[in-house]
């Protein structure tokens, strides 16, 4: 069956996150000074050809290994749904 | 159309090169911060190309929130000319003064190149010192240049004719080309009117026969022997 | 020596290691280095001391390997104002106008991360230019990798070309050149090596010396994380829990905050509130403070809990060595701290003062109040153990240079052509530069693509021609010879757009010193770069040594790069590489031999990579130099382009091909004459040196072969640029060869773009 | 109380989607045939301080209206977990 993947790829925690700072001092200019640990990151989403859940997310993982997010500056987190 | 103000925010990189430009054409810029709230009765705006705010989230996201934005908007309202070069061109799409956006380049790679562009508008206060599709070859840089607008959008530009500037194969100004995936091969777009107006391709790094070609140069001429239309206001 | 006992004795943190032999030999500091710390502080190091020392002993701030052999580079002429010692070397330019400039390598973090660790490069040799006093100007950058045949090459090459790019492009600094070269050796140890040229006027030149005692240090620009700490020594069990948290992390670059950088340091050294500024680089806070203090001879004395921190609880050890980039060390009067932290806000950056200039010499640390470290400035920053190591060529290496081909070659003469022109060795780079912006700036006058770049410095009639090259090839076979042609190449570049060669920077990129054969090129390589500066009157102004460019899958070829700057007054005499008109004439400049030894020839045609280099005749190449820029200055040159890689036949396409956005190639008809003993193949293909093909109108022949005889320059016209599209034709003796000139402008160019759109998506892609 | 945002911001469907056609060839390219529609946008993480669950849903999407997304091209959607 199909599943819907969500991949968010984030700058490794303790990374200089630029981005992430930037976002963050226009949000406190723009009167939104509640949002705090700003980070920006990338959003992936694909579907998926699958027997189960289980054999979805490992496929996923395995793409986010080898392709999706770079092992030496970013962690990955993988959601999976039925489309 | 003397006195020209060249918005400076931070990360911007192009500003002197337009000041320049504009010096080189007879004009009088001068530069204002990103943090001043008036224009000093500018005759014209320039917002130059860079990177304001690196870039970060979307070009132009973050510098339109600018406390000078205000008096830029001001400006523009009065029917004042304003120009948006690059960076300044995103800004200007960002914050609404001119319709659509512009996106990463469909190739995905920052593109440094002369392009030969046509020029399709030229009762701009920008363009007035070149002839109806005349080409012209200037410089580009960038990694977000790919203009869109919805259909009907682009409908309306195409249809006003507020296409001031298209890309065209080198040497062939009847074939179309694209470096960067925009939607009909536009690289400059106005306002209805036509005294706003953003631009991808940067005239102010090609205004200077020492440089061996001056096609950028008349943009800035154009600008400086613009007389503001008188506006009936009713 | 100034004694430490002018202050308290340091005191170890909490929680802190035993100095034990291990730790030590994690800091890679050897028995002979301890032994010499011990005696400089007459008693053993706290840790936070034994990182200082591993720091600022490393190889790469010391020199230990290579300083002998440095110091035998010729460094002095009328021309220099800076010489090597400072951040940058300078240049005196007409009009009180001075060039500042600097070439440095980021070969490893590139290997592991190629996109933040390119970028990072460019950022730091940026900061070595500007806390010059120098606006810079021009970006160059040399680069080398493995095959494009192997999928992690092209993620290597195309992870570097956009790091290089979306940081030099953010801060608005073009690029005027650079190379790029491939090779098996350079797979898992790719090169990365970036060079600045800045502009300023002579009486602005700063130094970073700190003196004045009383006078602050201030941190300015981005906050210090765990970045690049050297984080050998926590490997060790006791610390395990923690190792994991402390682990080095990769050099994340912020171009935004390096361009507020620039702005705000230009600002604050025209205001005068400032007494000298250095960057935060390699060994950020340790090396920059104690180079700094001993530079000017005076002591300092650092507060490590007033350092602007990005991570909590960080230890004194681990901010003295981070790496975090976009920093800024800044010595100013108490009086006028004020005004540089009023500079420094209205940019946007934070500005802390975090130290002060002591008189007792001593490189001092406290934390909350605590001394951590006390050592003495001048033996901490020259008093390293200096190493002489054995040099000795390889036999294998010589028997490289003494064989030769045995098969017979794969294609015919016309076949050879395309071949090479396909070879991303030689092949347009287009793909590459077209990713960096080289128009920023307004001042380019000859961007990417041809032999050098050339800038007008504004507001003057004059300009500057830059390059970066390195035949590691040659120097691979005959490290002396390859240094001499490493100098020659560079000054050729520059000599034919019509400017006169100045100085150069270098980087010395080798393998591990401790091999005699290695450390052998290194001598060879220094020896040759020297006797061609002496011959060309191009002082060494300074540069960078990269050693231990190693791997599993080896070292890289010996690769002394090297950066050139010459002035070309008028600027408006600068000559493309590119034929221009169809009906000139084609002159060759310098003598041909057919050496084919070496060259790529023998390598792709014959499959034979070996022999001797062209040997490198300096005084023809000088004469070719002088001769190239008194015919600019005279306007007798349509185009000039230097015969390299591929010799004679590829130059004469090169040229033909034009440039990217011409709209077609140039046909050629040349004849060749077939010297006794020289075969077609040399005569095409071969690479001597000290040779340019050139193109002119046809009414200035006599007044060039006047020249060209004045000079002392082997001359002879060689046929003629035909139509647009025509045939490229060459007759070498009786034999005529015919290519497509279409044809081959499509192979050039495609070349690079056709191995690379194999590969999958790039990193850095989703800025 | 404090909330994690997640924020993605997608290219509006119908768009010219570059990056999502490049990881889409890029994913086939290693055996990865299996995915489809694939789309790359932006992934925004921030700590927010709001009195409840509802309160911190309106503060984003105010964040994104605002400046997070651009409406001519992007789509959003939000997330708030407890912190
Ligand atoms: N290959 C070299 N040739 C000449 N001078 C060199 C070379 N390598 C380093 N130097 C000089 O030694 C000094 C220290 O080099 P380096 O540590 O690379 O400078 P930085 O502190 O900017 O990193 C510099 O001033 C540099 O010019
Ligand atoms: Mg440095």
């Amino acid at each position: 069956m199909t599943f819907r993947v969500h991949v968010r790829v984030m700058p490794r925690r303790g990374l200089l996150d630029p981005q992430g700072q930037a976002v963050e001092s226009a949000l406190a200019a723009l009167e939104f000074k509640d949002a705090a640990n700003v980070h920006v990151g990338k959003a992936i989403e694909l579907d998926l050809e699958a027997a189960d859940k289980d054999a979805a997310l490992a496929r996923a993982k395995a793409m986010c290994d080898k392709l999706l997010a770079n092992p030496v500056t970013e962690d990955y987190q993988i959601e999976v749904d039925a489309a | 159309m003397k006195r020209v103000a060249v918005v400076r925010f931070p990360g911007s990189n192009c500003e002197p090169d337009a000041y320049r430009a504009v010096a080189r054409a007879g004009g009088e810029p001068f530069y204002v911060w990103h943090r001043d709230h008036d224009l000093q009765d500018a005759d014209a705006v320039i917002l130059p190309g860079g990177f304001s705010y690196g870039d970060y989230l979307r070009p132009g996201a973050i510098a339109r929130f600018t406390a000078i934005m205000p008096a830029i908007e001001r400006h523009a309202a009065d029917g004042k000319p304003v120009v948006g070069i690059c960076n300044g061109f995103q800004i200007l799409c960002e914050a609404g003064l001119l319709p659509g956006a512009v996106m990463r380049n469909a190739n995905l790679k920052y593109q440094s190149r002369p392009v030969d562009l046509r020029v399709e508008r030229i009762d701009t206060p920008f363009t007035g010192h070149y002839r109806q599709g005349e080409v012209i070859r200037v410089p580009i840089g960038h990694g977000d240049g790919r203009y869109t607008a919805d259909p009907d959008v682009v409908e309306e530009l195409e249809s006003g004719g507020r296409v001031v500037l298209r890309y065209v194969a080198a040497g062939m100004p009847d074939v179309p080309a694209n470096p960067n995936g925009a939607i009909n091969d536009i690289a400059a777009v106005s306002s209805p009117e036509g005294h706003v107006v953003g631009m991808m391709p940067h005239p102010e790094r090609l205004a200077d026969p020492i440089l061996g070609s001056d096609a950028g140069h008349r943009v800035f001429t154009s600008l400086i022997a613009w007389r503001q239309p008188v506006r009936i206001v009713a | 020596m100034t004694s430490v006992s002018a202050g308290p004795t340091p005191e170890a943190m909490p929680g802190e290691p035993e100095i034990t032999e291990a730790l030590v030999r994690e800091h890679n500091l050897n028995e002979r280095e301890y032994g010499a710390i011990r005696e400089i502080l007459g008693r053993t190091p706290t840790l936070t001391e034994l990182g200082v020392f591993s720091a600022l002993w490393s190889e790469h701030c010391s020199y230990k390997h290579t300083r002998p052999v440095l110091k035998t580079l010729p460094t002095e002429g009328p021309q220099v104002l800076q010489g090597p010692g400072e951040n940058a070397g300078v240049l005196s330019l007409p009009d009180g106008w001075a060039v500042a400039f600097k070439i440095e390598s980021h070969n490893h973090p590139s290997a592991v991360e190629p996109y933040q660790g390119a970028a990072t490069g460019v950022g730091g040799i940026l900061r070595d230019v500007f806390t010059m006093g120098a606006r810079p100007v021009a970006v160059l950058n040399s680069l080398r990798f493995g095959p494009l045949e192997e999928e992690r090459n092209r993620y290597l090459f195309a992870g570097v070309v956009k790091g290089v790019g979306d940081y030099g492009n953010c801060v608005g600094v073009p690029t005027l050149g650079g190379e790029v070269g491939f090779a098996d050796g350079y797979s898992g140890n790719p090169l990365v090596n970036a060079m600045c040229v800045g502009i300023l006027k002579a009486e602005d030149l700063m130094r970073a010396r700190a003196h004045g005692v009383g006078n602050v240090l201030v941190a300015v620009g981005a906050r210090t994380g765990r970045d690049g700490i050297h984080g050998a020594s926590f490997a060790s069990e006791e610390l395990s829990e923690k190792s994991e948290a402390r682990r080095p992390q990769v050099q994340v670059g912020d171009p935004f905050t390096e361009k507020l950088l620039l702005e705000a340091s230009l600002e604050l050294i025209a205001s005068g509130c400032i007494v000298a500024l250095q960057d935060m680089g390699a060994a950020g806070l340790t090396s920059s403070s104690a180079e700094m203090a001993a530079r000017g001879g005076v002591g300092v004395e650092i507060d490590t809990s007033r350092v602007p921190l990005r991570e909590p609880d960080m230890t004194p050890y681990e901010i003295l060595l981070s790496e975090s980039q976009e920093r800024m060390l800044v010595v100013a009067e108490p009086g006028r701290v004020a005004e540089v932290e009023e500079i420094c806000h209205r940019w946007e950056l934070t500005a802390v003062p975090i130290g002060r200039v002591t008189d007792d010499g001593v490189f001092r640390v406290v934390h909350d109040g605590k001394t951590v470290a006390a050592i003495p400035g001048e033996p901490l920053v020259n008093g390293v153990p200096i190493y002489h190591p054995d040099a000795a060529e390889a036999p294998a290496a010589v028997a490289r240079r003494e064989a030769r081909p045995t098969a017979e070659p794969a294609v015919d003469l016309e076949g050879a052509l395309p071949l090479l022109l396909d070879d991303p060795i030689i092949a347009s780079k287009r793909w590459v530069y077209e990713q960096y912006d080289s128009t920023v700036q307004a001042n380019t006058v000859l961007g990417p693509g041809g032999d050098a770049g050339v800038l007008v410095v504004e507001g003057t009639d004059f300009g500057l021609a830059v390059s970066v090259d390195c035949p590691n090839r040659y120097v691979g076979l005959d490290p002396y010879e390859g240094g001499k042609m490493t100098v020659a190449e560079a000054a050729r570049n520059v000599a034919c757009t019509g400017a006169e060669p100045l100085g150069i920077t270098n980087c010395l990129n080798f393998g591990n010193p401790d091999k005699p054969e290695v450390f052998f090129q290194f001598r060879e390589a220094c020896r040759g770069m020297a006797d061609a500066c002496r011959a060309f009157g191009t002082p060494v102004t300074g540069g960078n040594v990269s050693l231990y460019n190693e791997s599993p899958t080896g070292a890289v070829d010996p690769t002394p790069t090297v950066g050139m700057v010459g002035l070309l007054q008028p600027v408006t005499a600068r000559v493309p590489s590119c034929f221009q008109k169809s009906g000139d004439l084609i002159g060759l400049a310098g003598e041909t031999r057919g050496h084919l030894g070496g060259s790529i020839y023998w390598w792709r045609a014959r499959s034979f990579l070996g022999g001797p280099p062209p040997p490198c005749d300096l005084d023809a190449e000088r004469r070719l130099q002088r001769f190239l820029v008194a015919g600019a200055r005279q306007g007798l040159l349509h185009s000039a382009h230097d015969c390299a890689d591929g010799g004679l036949a590829v130059a004469l396409a090169e040229a033909a091909i034009g440039e990217p956005y011409a709209t077609h190639a140039l046909g050629i008809g040349v004849q060749l004459l077939e010297p006794p003993g020289v075969d077609p193949d040399g005569i095409l293909y071969g690479e001597d040196g000290a040779r340019a093909v050139v193109s002119f109108a046809e009414q200035d022949a006599p007044a060039l072969a006047e020249l060209a005889a004045q000079h002392g320059v082997p001359w002879a016209v060689i046929g003629h640029v035909a139509a647009p599209d025509a045939a490229f034709r060459i007759t070498v003796g009786t034999t005529g060869l015919a290519w497509s000139s279409k044809e081959l402008r499509a192979t050039y160019f495609d070349a690079i773009p056709r191995r690379m759109n194999r590969r999958p998506l790039e990193p850095g892609e989703d800025r």
